[in-house]
């Protein structure tokens, strides 16, 4: 289901090449715009319930009178988008329009076009670029631009306080990330993504799968810096200063109401799994089975990609709901300081340990 | 929403409408964290583990554009009660206003020689709810934002108003 | 730090903010994140206690001091009767200090959990705070049990309290001393240290002793800085001078003493401290009327008093005046939070906007009790 | 130091500054206001007396027609003793020297006596109401107090005064 394939079958219709293209990226943009939306909301819901079970509370129940939602609050995130999208949509008069009503989607669209390029499977991607992992890491920086746009639009002092920290972070943290991936690409000499995952079939030392994470001590903690650094990329607890509910109110969100917000939310939802998704493929094998040549048909390598996916996502949930928040400048020490550093050190460990014994 | 709001005759389809309207609303009231005095805390200790606010759907929002329900939580002075005001205006429509409390209701205790006190916060915001109480126990809030669940849902958004 | 002067920039922090305990008013310069100048603006409560006071008869104003500062009422009926049982010359039964002792204390780990709560809520860490409120409302059920109240309680009368303890209230509260005391070691665990909670506190918003002093800071947040002072033991009240307890001192475990980490280890420690108190007036509550010497009538003789009494905040103070009628002439309130506040400006100014939040819940305020 | 040593040493040093009145009790003096400044440095600085800590400053009306009055409570960590210090004040000129540099908790409570009964502490930095709104009128705290009647057009309502017995 890549635009490829489409755009073959639409070649044998006739010969309109710009416009199969145009067709074959709306048709693909399609699906994946549904599946945003109800991984987010899976994603919403799991994080009020996951959260609620760590406080030692119940989450949504769909207690209340009348029509509620549903069993054990099943539709509490639906009722939430539909009422979101019904809510007056404030514009404050002292706001830069344009950009005020722009931002929310630009942030929207660094997530959504980064889907492009994941593998959910053997044959699921939309398009398999041979450049799929730079292509992922450039365009999710899209977001950050949004991000400034809103709260400078905004027009509102916590909103630019937010922005500037979103700003100051998302750069900073991109070079740990990078610099991990390029131990990544080192190994397995190739920037597709389906080259990537293929590179990772097999047993390393006998028992322990071949994905990257366990091929030599370097990659294993590259992982922990790239998923740590995505984290951050997320602006997630520990890691959530440009929202800082304690401090900026909502940070860059502070004067978005509505749509515009759940826009916002939405996005949040989708960088959080493109983050596990790069992970995923960059360090635990993708779709490949944890137990090589059993369970990996198609169908079980979704269920694989899609597990661990999950699996990294919870793990960011339940960062989260334990970990304080850091201060700007000691986040900006940890990313300079600390990853930088390891992450440029680890590239030569890899590529030491690699020409050794590999 | 503005455009469409009171604007069809009342038919099965925009009843159905109204209806998924008010249950999306009534669902998914999320309050504004909004705390003034004494009744703060037993706003604070009903969102906590023990009652938990999240059953039915309330998660606390600390900008009052992401927020529906404003919890006026306490005594309103002189002082705050044009700020009260001015965070009302800030809120999105559809937007509802819980009294809890007696000071936030009429003064309460503070009634006779509070000469810096509001009377009742309903002299500069409309009110939907009042739930009684000095403090309200959180039992008493719940029920006021149960009341206030009613409410919404008994609400026709779309269709036109009879006059 | 802030070699580069930028342009500044004042912001306004509350008075609806999530981090202001309530309704204050930060007005704040600041460069960048750096924040220069800090200004607070309080009376946004402002709810005229002692108009109120100067109106109502004696026991009539137990109620307004319930509402000052709500966290810890008990502990504010508890200045304001034995206040006026000094100035009334009453000694009450054993019983009925016994008793008193044990809800103050038990309203001061319920204060300390709320001020702990909501200090982990500023840094940006929500489970500790609801794992606090679950366990404080085990503390309200033993007060809903006492006196049917919740929250403001109006329990402690001139001359007794309003009810006698209920049966089986020995063994409850033991109960819930054997439930609480492992849950600091998991309050800890979780929050206390936790590296970035540290990073966050420890030497952060350094209060010196001197100016601490200089302040009026008092409390917690004085023995934060190292000062051995603690009324309870420095100027006996009530029963204290009959137990045994620990005023547990800063010490600069992670930073500087003085920090905002010494200033919330203080009040873990307390907790510790309160529950031993606890125990001990437990094993030696007496038996005896607690109604027996309610005044009928309260006309102090002329005159006027000042005494304070430790609440979970610091020194409360009550200066009561009397011109001999039922009603108060006067009666000031001196509120611990008060002073602690006065001082932000002083240990605040040259921090990141976000240590201003931190310092100003180390100082764990309640506005109620500022504003009055 | 008992009250009698400090009121002692007080007079020694600041001869005809305390003024003798039997309505007070053992622990209170009453200072006459114009050497107040002087005297609050001293009782902060003198090694002997040392007052370090200044507990309270409560304002104080004494009737319709009787004088305003400031009160301090002063108490010293290292001596552990106490005093009470009144001065009173024309009702329709209040002023009295500010302490607000030699305790700088001072600053505060100043700023809500002089709020609550418009007293006047010369030499403050930064004499605002505190408690109440800026723009308010009146002295609350004052015997004869009357409410405005509305604030930024909100009517603040008069209720009837019912005898209390």
């Amino acid at each position: 289901m890549t635009v490829d394939t489409l755009m073959n079958w639409f070649a044998k219709l006739g010969d309109f090449p710009e416009l199969a293209f145009i067709l074959a990226v709306l048709i693909c943009a399609v699906p994946v715009f549904l599946f945003i939306a109800v991984y987010a909301l899976v994603a919403i819901y799991g994080e009020l319930k996951i959260s609620s079970f760590m406080q030692d509370k119940v989450g949504p129940m769909g207690q209340g009178v009348g029509l509620h939602a549903g069993k054990w609050g099943l539709l509490q995130p639906v009722a939430d988008a539909l009422k979101l999208i019904l809510k007056e949509d404030i514009i404050p008069t002292s706001a830069d329009k344009k950009l005020f009503i722009l931002a929310p989607f630009i942030v929207f669209i660094g997530a959504f076009i980064a889907f492009a390029a994941l593998p959910f499977n053997q044959n699921i991607i939309i398009a398999d670029m041979n450049i799929g992992i730079f292509y992922i890491l450039a365009v999710s920086s899209l977001g950050v631009i949004g991000l400034i746009m809103a709260g400078w639009s905004s027009n509102n002092k916590w909103s630019l306080y937010g922005a500037m920290r979103s700003a100051a972070q998302i750069v900073s943290y991109e070079i740990p990330a990078a610099l991990s991936i390029i131990a990544v690409i080192m190994l397995t000499g190739t920037l597709s993504m389906q080259g990537i995952i293929q590179h990772q079939s097999g047993f390393v030392w006998g028992i322990l799968p071949n994905w990257i994470i366990f091929q030599n001590p370097f990659t294993f903690l590259a992982f922990f810096i790239f998923f740590i650094s995505g984290v951050a990329e997320c602006n997630r607890t520990p890691f959530d200063i440009p929202e800082a509910e304690s401090e900026l109110v909502a940070g860059a969100f502070t004067e978005y109401s509505g749509m515009r917000y759940a826009f916002f939310f939405l996005s949040e939802y989708a960088n959080m799994f493109i983050v596990s998704g790069i992970a995923v493929t960059a360090f635990l094998g993708g779709w490949q089975s944890p137990i090589s040549g059993i369970l990996n048909s198609p169908a079980w390598g979704l269920w694989w990609f899609m597990s661990k996916a999950m699996f990294l996502i919870f793990a960011m949930i339940w960062f989260r709901w334990t970990f304080p928040r850091l201060r700007v400048d000691q986040l900006m020490n940890v990313c300079w300081k600390g990853f930088t550093p390891i992450a440029m050190v680890n590239i030569f460990g890899v590529g030491i340990w690699h020409l050794m014994l590999g | 929403m503005g455009v469409l709001e009171h604007k069809f005759q009342d038919n099965v389809v925009v009843a159905s409408m109204d209806k998924l309207i008010g249950w999306a609303r009534s669902t998914s009231p999320w309050f504004f964290q909004f705390g003034l005095a004494c009744c703060a805390i037993e706003m604070m200790a009903t969102a906590a583990s023990r009652h938990d606010l999240m059953r039915i759907g309330m998660i606390p929002r600390s900008s009052p554009r992401q927020a529906d329900v404003m919890i006026v939580a306490g005594t309103v002075t002189m002082k705050m009660a044009l700020r009260v005001k001015k965070l009302y205006e800030q809120m999105a429509d559809p937007k509802y206003v819980i009294s809890m409390g007696s000071c936030a209701t009429s003064g309460g205790p503070y009634w006779q020689h509070g000469y810096h006190v509001l009377k009742g916060v309903d002299i500069v915001v409309h009110v939907d709810v009042y739930v009684p109480g000095c403090p309200p126990r959180p039992e008493a809030l719940i029920e006021g934002l149960l009341k206030l669940q009613e409410k919404i849902q008994a609400e026709r958004p779309l269709t036109r108003k009879s006059v | 730090m802030g070699v580069v002067q930028g342009d500044q920039m004042v912001l306004n922090i509350g008075p609806q903010h999530p981090s202001t305990h309530g309704v204050l008013r930060l007005q704040v310069r600041t460069d960048g994140e750096i924040v220069s100048e800090i200004k607070p603006y309080i009376g946004y409560l402002h709810r005229c206690f002692e108009k109120h006071s100067e109106n109502v008869t004696y026991e009539q104003v137990i109620p307004f001091t319930d509402r000052c500062d709500y966290v810890a009422s008990m502990n504010n009926n508890f200045g304001y009767v034995v206040t006026m049982e000094e100035l009334m010359e009453i000694k009450v039964p054993d019983r009925v200090e016994y008793i008193r002792v044990i809800m103050a204390e038990l309203n001061r780990i319920a204060s300390h959990l709320l001020a702990l709560g909501t200090y982990g809520l500023d840094v940006g860490a929500f489970t500790p705070f609801l794992y606090m409120f679950r366990d404080r409302e085990r503390i309200l059920d033993i007060f809903e049990l006492t006196c049917g109240a919740r929250l403001l309680y109006n329990y402690m009368w001139v001359g007794g309290v309003s009810h006698d303890l209920p049966k089986d209230f020995e063994r409850i509260c033991i109960g819930f001393l054997d439930y609480f005391e492992p849950k600091i070691k998991e309050y800890n665990d979780l929050l206390t240290h936790n590296k970035i909670f540290l990073e966050r506190t420890a030497d952060v918003g350094v209060l010196p002793p001197d100016v601490a002093i200089n302040f009026g800071v008092s409390g917690p947040n004085l023995r934060g800085s190292g000062v051995n002072w603690d009324v309870r033991k420095d100027e006996p009240y009530s029963i204290y001078d009959r137990f045994e307890f620990e005023i547990p001192l800063g010490e600069g475990e992670f930073g500087t003493v003085g920090d905002s980490f010494d200033r919330y280890w203080v009040r873990v420690c307390e907790m510790k401290e309160s529950i031993k108190i606890i125990r001990q007036a437990i094993k030696d509550l007496p038996d005896g009327d607690v109604f027996q010497t309610i005044p009928k009538k309260i006309r102090p003789p002329k005159g006027s008093i000042y005494r304070r009494t430790e609440s979970p905040r610091g020194d409360l103070g009550y200066y009561i005046i009397s011109d001999g009628s039922p009603i108060p002439y006067r009666v000031k309130m001196r509120s611990p939070a008060f002073t602690a506040l006065s001082s932000l400006g002083e240990i605040a100014e040259g921090w990141m906007l976000s240590d201003v939040i931190a310092i100003l819940g180390s100082l764990d305020i309640v506005l109620g009790e500022i504003d009055r | 130091m008992t009250s009698t040593e400090i009121k002692e040493t007080l007079d020694r040093q600041f001869p005809g500054s305390v003024i003798e009145n039997i309505d007070l009790a053992e622990n209170q003096l009453e200072l006459k206001p114009d050497q107040w400044l002087e005297i609050a440095t001293f009782l902060k600085n003198e090694p002997g007396l040392s007052f370090d800590q200044l507990e309270c400053v409560t304002g104080i009306d004494t009737g319709e027609e009787g004088p305003l009055q400031s009160r301090y409570n002063f108490h010293s960590m290292e001596h552990r003793h106490k005093i009470e210090v009144v001065i009173s004040l024309d009702r329709n000129n209040p002023k009295v020297a500010s302490i607000e540099q030699v305790w700088r908790v001072g600053d505060w409570f100043e700023r809500e006596t002089y709020d609550m009964f418009g007293i006047i502490y010369e030499g403050h930095r930064d004499l605002r109401r505190i408690l109440c709104p800026e723009d308010w009128e009146g002295w609350p705290l004052r015997k004869d107090y009357e409410p405005q009647e509305t604030y930024h057009g909100i009517v603040v309502p008069k209720i009837k005064e019912e005898e209390w017995e």
